[in-house]
């Protein structure tokens, strides 16, 4: 499979830019808890970049995905602008959803993204929704969802996976296997060495992906997709990947330092892919570096777009709660 | 007019919307052949097309899931679980997705999609298959809720919740299905929020849901002679015409609401506690409710009947609330 | 394994219990319909003998089970007397749950028999719970769970497959596949073709065995049992069968007639049985047809019981509900 | 008497009842490191073993019924559901399970158990995260509800909760976990159904739960020196001790329920219902009902503000009231 050098940078600036979005995110929260302001619940998407980025940029922007929790990756990736992201986060009224969702909850339909969710596993079944939808109405849109190790244990996935197969929906689940939920190892969660290796019991294939690789996942999700969109149904790609920060930032984190520093060396999936962008010549260092500074810039911009928006009036609050107000 | 039965009535809302509008489509346990849990469906797969009457495995969370996503990308899905009983399988598709997600997407998303269950006892089925579960429905912001009680009511009343933009849950009563009434042949709508008196009186005011618009019915009969008995049939309790309901007692001075469901926290006690607050002044006795036992449904026939409210105890509470006062 | 004949005997006597059982209550049903009286939902058991009878012969009474809405063949063949499980269908005082169950619910914890459940696939995961409770106290009781086909598409399936091989938890789970899901056939409910393969997505075994064939099942869940006795956790058996009637009583068979002909023939788990017993010389015509005439004579013992039975009184409803009453 | 917080109170309850009936177990995500959603059970893995606190995989269906079927084999499980908005997915087995089997099973099982969860708004949590379900439970015959709004009250209903042989559901508060406030060191239990008179008063009766007590008795304290408030914690709204509400309003004529939760339906609806129905003669005006936006809860501070009741607001409503008649 051979991927346009556009496409090759484009992937690095969509990474770059999950990592600034979000190391830029917790500063802002830290900086509000210290004056005794809340910002919610924030998931912090460093250290999985890969899977978002080389998931969502084969994809159409007619394509739907399904996010979660920990979801800003999945948001930037679909092409969403930061500034929205963090206006929403600030609880603006210029945020994406308009400052009633926030972190979990960040919509775009336009551009296919059909949601967050603070339930774990909640967007599962969902996601059969806009496959079923694109079946019904013969269009080849596909959707991908995402989720995670912990949602994999979640009766949702069971009876998805058994529905999407059976009908040969165009979805594709992706698990975003970041080795824990919460402070739970995945090996206390799940009984199996792979959730991928559950596909079989569905009758569609299933594939473990290096998460860190974000060439690997595209790769993957590429035949995935392309399988979707034939008519040939679900699939089922896990991606081992490592979250860089605690759960969330209210959450303390006990994971092994060691860990943590091992799979920042060995397999952090931004150095790895600027390092084969050198090794293709495709980017020198001089490039990456002015790349990542556009990037700083463009977070930066957000947060001042987001600082100077108003906050919604509570006179609006009843507002967008049934489809005729 | 010609008589209808209540299942026929909604078989016929179902088939007319369906032949209106292309991107209806039905999706539950057992419709095609059995036509779900109460028939309604029949018919409907040989006129329309498997294609659009979508028989699904038993995972209502899945299913639930797919209409929530598909109503999302533009399909108006029509629901069954067979039961309402089995709505708590899955009711964060219901709650915390269908419900929130066009608050939370800040009016981004609209989610035309109706659920149709069936409530109510009365059969010998015991616990697991006789509750009456809207009261939890009404606290659920986002959620239209319609309970209609005939079968001309059951037809305008499905055919406007289709053609509703927000989640609608739609509840039959399975002692309904078989009651027949004048309903007409040709295309009708009964707006969400308006409720119907249903029989004309002055001297106490009986909201009724669901079959027990049918006992109040009865009852108010019964007393004729003496009591002159208002019968008001909310219809929808979500949105409610609380208009109707406070100008009848202003009326009246008195107000009895009759329900299946329990008495503790059912909906009734919403209703007293709004007319309560609004008619104050008017009111010659407290508002009562007149519910189902605080207790789930036993199997035995003299005890299923001894929790649900019949007849002689309507006649028995309205007498005593008119001597009252 | 040799099992000895007196064991054998007992099979068979349970297994015609069983038949003649369902075949009663059926009759019971017709009779009251006739005379306009309900009598819930009645699911026959009737074809799928050999797999409770199999299954339970060897648990021990104080090893537990956890039985469906079609769970009279789990009652009988763990022990309970045929007298209240007839009374509980007529709704009688004397009825194993006092009227209160019906024949969804009946419970005899002194004999392991943890309940039947209206919710398809609500016993699966309460079936972890006393196979916890043995582990967790140290005694070697193990947990037998029954559940359909259509119920294995239940995430509770999934939830509960997982946890249970997780934690080794001493639970047989038993998939009664009867090919069918009351109008819904196994192929357009699971996407594979076997139930029991789903066992290694959770890392436990998982067998397919021969549902009519009480010996088959005896011998995996003797295999089983003696595993989770062990410690060595759960497994998953899945017993191919057929029901012999509708799905319930009140609604119609539209199966093909041939295909039920033809497991009759085949597949009867009682002629099947019979015909092993006369070439083992265990057991000659005479000695089986005289059994079956006991049998038929405790039954209608039962019924005579259960007619003479009170009803229980309206005034003692709300008995059973909170423990210190 | 020292003062300690809502949190530890928990945990020393739970502590308390682990070293005093090896029956009790914990189960619930996150418990051993995390110490649950609250860290309320910090510290307990340590002292008791993993083996008696059991952190599970993502399952709620599953461990919720684990817990059901271990408190019907003889154990006293206490459950923890992160948080309350998360009951959707394991609303089965609460409901049509945990507390409906002892009524079905006429009296032959037990079921003892606890599920604690946290709910409420006020954290910029968003719609997922901030429900109070209280209403729903207390719809729900067979269970008992508790909600405790200081960490004395916390300490000793949950020790009777986990005494006590029924399901009982305990609803915690985010907010109250930090809360201060004296609770004795050693052992005491508060029965259920006992409300607390918090604030004795002669003009208006202010009913109030779980944070909302503490805004009430601030609003109480604002308003002093006109008007006399007197704030009831009823503490248990299941088992519910109308009496002590009863005995108030005749004594002020007033009634004012301060509620979290969604005014629509919520439990303020019932209480006014029995108050008005109980105490018609001693009102000087029409009870009433400050409860939450019923909208779900937007993320955006200044809009989540505008849904939950506010000191100002309650102060307000007093006063209008009180001038009112
Ligand atoms: C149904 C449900 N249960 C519990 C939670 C609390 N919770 C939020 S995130 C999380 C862990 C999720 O783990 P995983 O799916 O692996 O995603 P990750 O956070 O690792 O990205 C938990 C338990 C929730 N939000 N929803
Ligand atoms: C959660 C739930 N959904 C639907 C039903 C209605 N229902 C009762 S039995 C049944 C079919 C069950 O099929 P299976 O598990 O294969 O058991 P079988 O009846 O074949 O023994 C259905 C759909 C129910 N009781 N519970
Ligand atoms: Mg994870
Ligand atoms: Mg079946």
């Amino acid at each position: 499979m051979r991927i346009p050098e556009d496409t090759l940078r484009e992937m690095l600036r969509l990474m770059y830019t999950i990592r600034a979005f979000e190391c830029r995110a917790r500063q802002l929260f830290e900086e509000r808890r210290l004056r005794g302001s809340f910002m919610g619940a924030l998931h912090s998407y460093e250290g999985e970049e890969a899977v978002a980025v080389g998931a969502c940029i084969g994809l159409r922007p007619d394509d739907y995905i399904l996010s979660t929790h920990r979801g800003h990756g999945h948001c930037i990736a679909k092409g969403v602008d930061v500034k929205f992201m963090m206006a929403e986060l600030l609880g603006k009224e210029t945020g994406i959803s308009k400052g009633r969702g926030g972190s979990m909850h960040m919509f775009d339909p336009a551009l296919g993204l059909l949601g967050g969710n603070g339930i774990v596993g909640g967007g599962i079944p969902l996601a059969l929704g806009p496959a079923f939808s694109a079946q019904y109405r013969h269009t080849d849109q596909v959707t991908v969802c995402f989720f995670g190790d912990g949602a994999a244990c979640q009766g949702n996935f069971h009876e998805s996976l058994n529905l999407a197969s059976l009908w040969k929906l165009p979805v594709i689940y992706i698990c975003e296997n970041n080795q824990y939920a919460v402070t739970t190892p995945v090996n206390e969660s799940i009984a199996v060495a792979n959730v991928a290796d559950r596909a079989a019991g569905y009758g569609c294939p299933g594939e473990v992906v290096d998460g860190s690789d974000v060439l690997a996942v595209y790769r993957a999700v590429t035949e995935a997709v392309q399988r979707a969109r034939g008519g040939a149904g679900p699939m089922l790609l896990e991606c081992k990947t490592y979250r860089y920060q605690a759960h969330c930032m209210v959450i303390p984190d006990r994971r092994d330092p060691q860990e943590l520093a091992r799979w920042q060396k060995e397999h952090d999936p931004i150095r790895h892919f600027e390092r084969y962008l050198l090794d293709q010549q495709i980017m020198d260092e001089a490039q990456q570096s002015k790349l990542n500074e556009q990037v700083h810039k463009t977070v930066e911009a957000a947060v001042t777009f987001a600082e100077a928006s108003p906050l919604p009036h509570p006179s609006t609050v009843a507002e967008h709660l049934w489809a005729e107000d | 007019m010609r008589e209808v039965s209540y299942v026929k009535a909604l078989n016929e809302a179902l088939s007319e919307e369906m032949a209106r509008d292309e991107s209806v489509f039905l999706i539950g346990e057992d419709l095609v052949e059995l036509g779900g849990g109460s028939g309604a469906t029949k018919g409907l797969a040989e006129r329309f097309g498997t294609h659009r009457v979508r028989q699904t495995p038993l995972s209502e969370a899945a299913f639930v899931g797919l209409a929530v996503g598909a109503a999302m990308t533009g399909l108006r899905p029509v629901v069954e679980i067979m039961y309402v009983d089995f709505v708590t399988v899955c009711m964060d598709q219901i709650v915390n997705q269908a419900a929130k997600l066009r608050y939370m997407s800040g009016g981004q998303l609209t989610i035309p999609l109706v659920i149709r269950s069936q409530g109510g006892g009365g059969t010998s089925e015991a616990a697991q298959h006789s509750q009456s579960l809207e009261a939890w429905f009404a606290h659920t912001p986002g959620l239209k809720v319609v309970m209609p009680a005939t079968a001309a009511d059951a037809k305008g009343l499905l055919k406007s919740a289709i053609r509703d933009d927000n989640p609608v849950i739609f509840l039959e009563h399975k002692l309904l299905y078989a009651t027949k009434g004048p309903a007409p042949r040709e295309e009708y709508l009964i707006p969400l929020g308006q409720a119907d008196v249903k029989r004309p009186g002055q001297d106490i005011t009986l909201v009724a849901t669901s079959f027990m618009v049918h006992k109040s019915l009865a009852a108010a009969e019964a007393v004729a002679d003496k009591i002159s008995v208002e019968v008001i049939d909310p219809r929808t309790l979500i949105p409610l015409d609380i208009d109707c309901i406070n100008t009848s007692v202003q009326k009246t001075g008195r107000l009895l609401v009759v329900q299946e469901a329990c008495t503790h926290g059912g909906f009734g006690s919403e209703i007293v506690r709004r007319v309560t607050e609004q008619c104050f002044g008017a009111l010659k006795t407290a508002p009562r409710v007149l519910g189902g036992a605080n207790l789930p449904m036993p199997f035995s026939h003299p005890l299923e009947t001894a929790c649900i409210p019949q007849e002689e105890k309507i006649i028995d509470q309205i007498e005593r609330m008119v001597t009252d006062a």
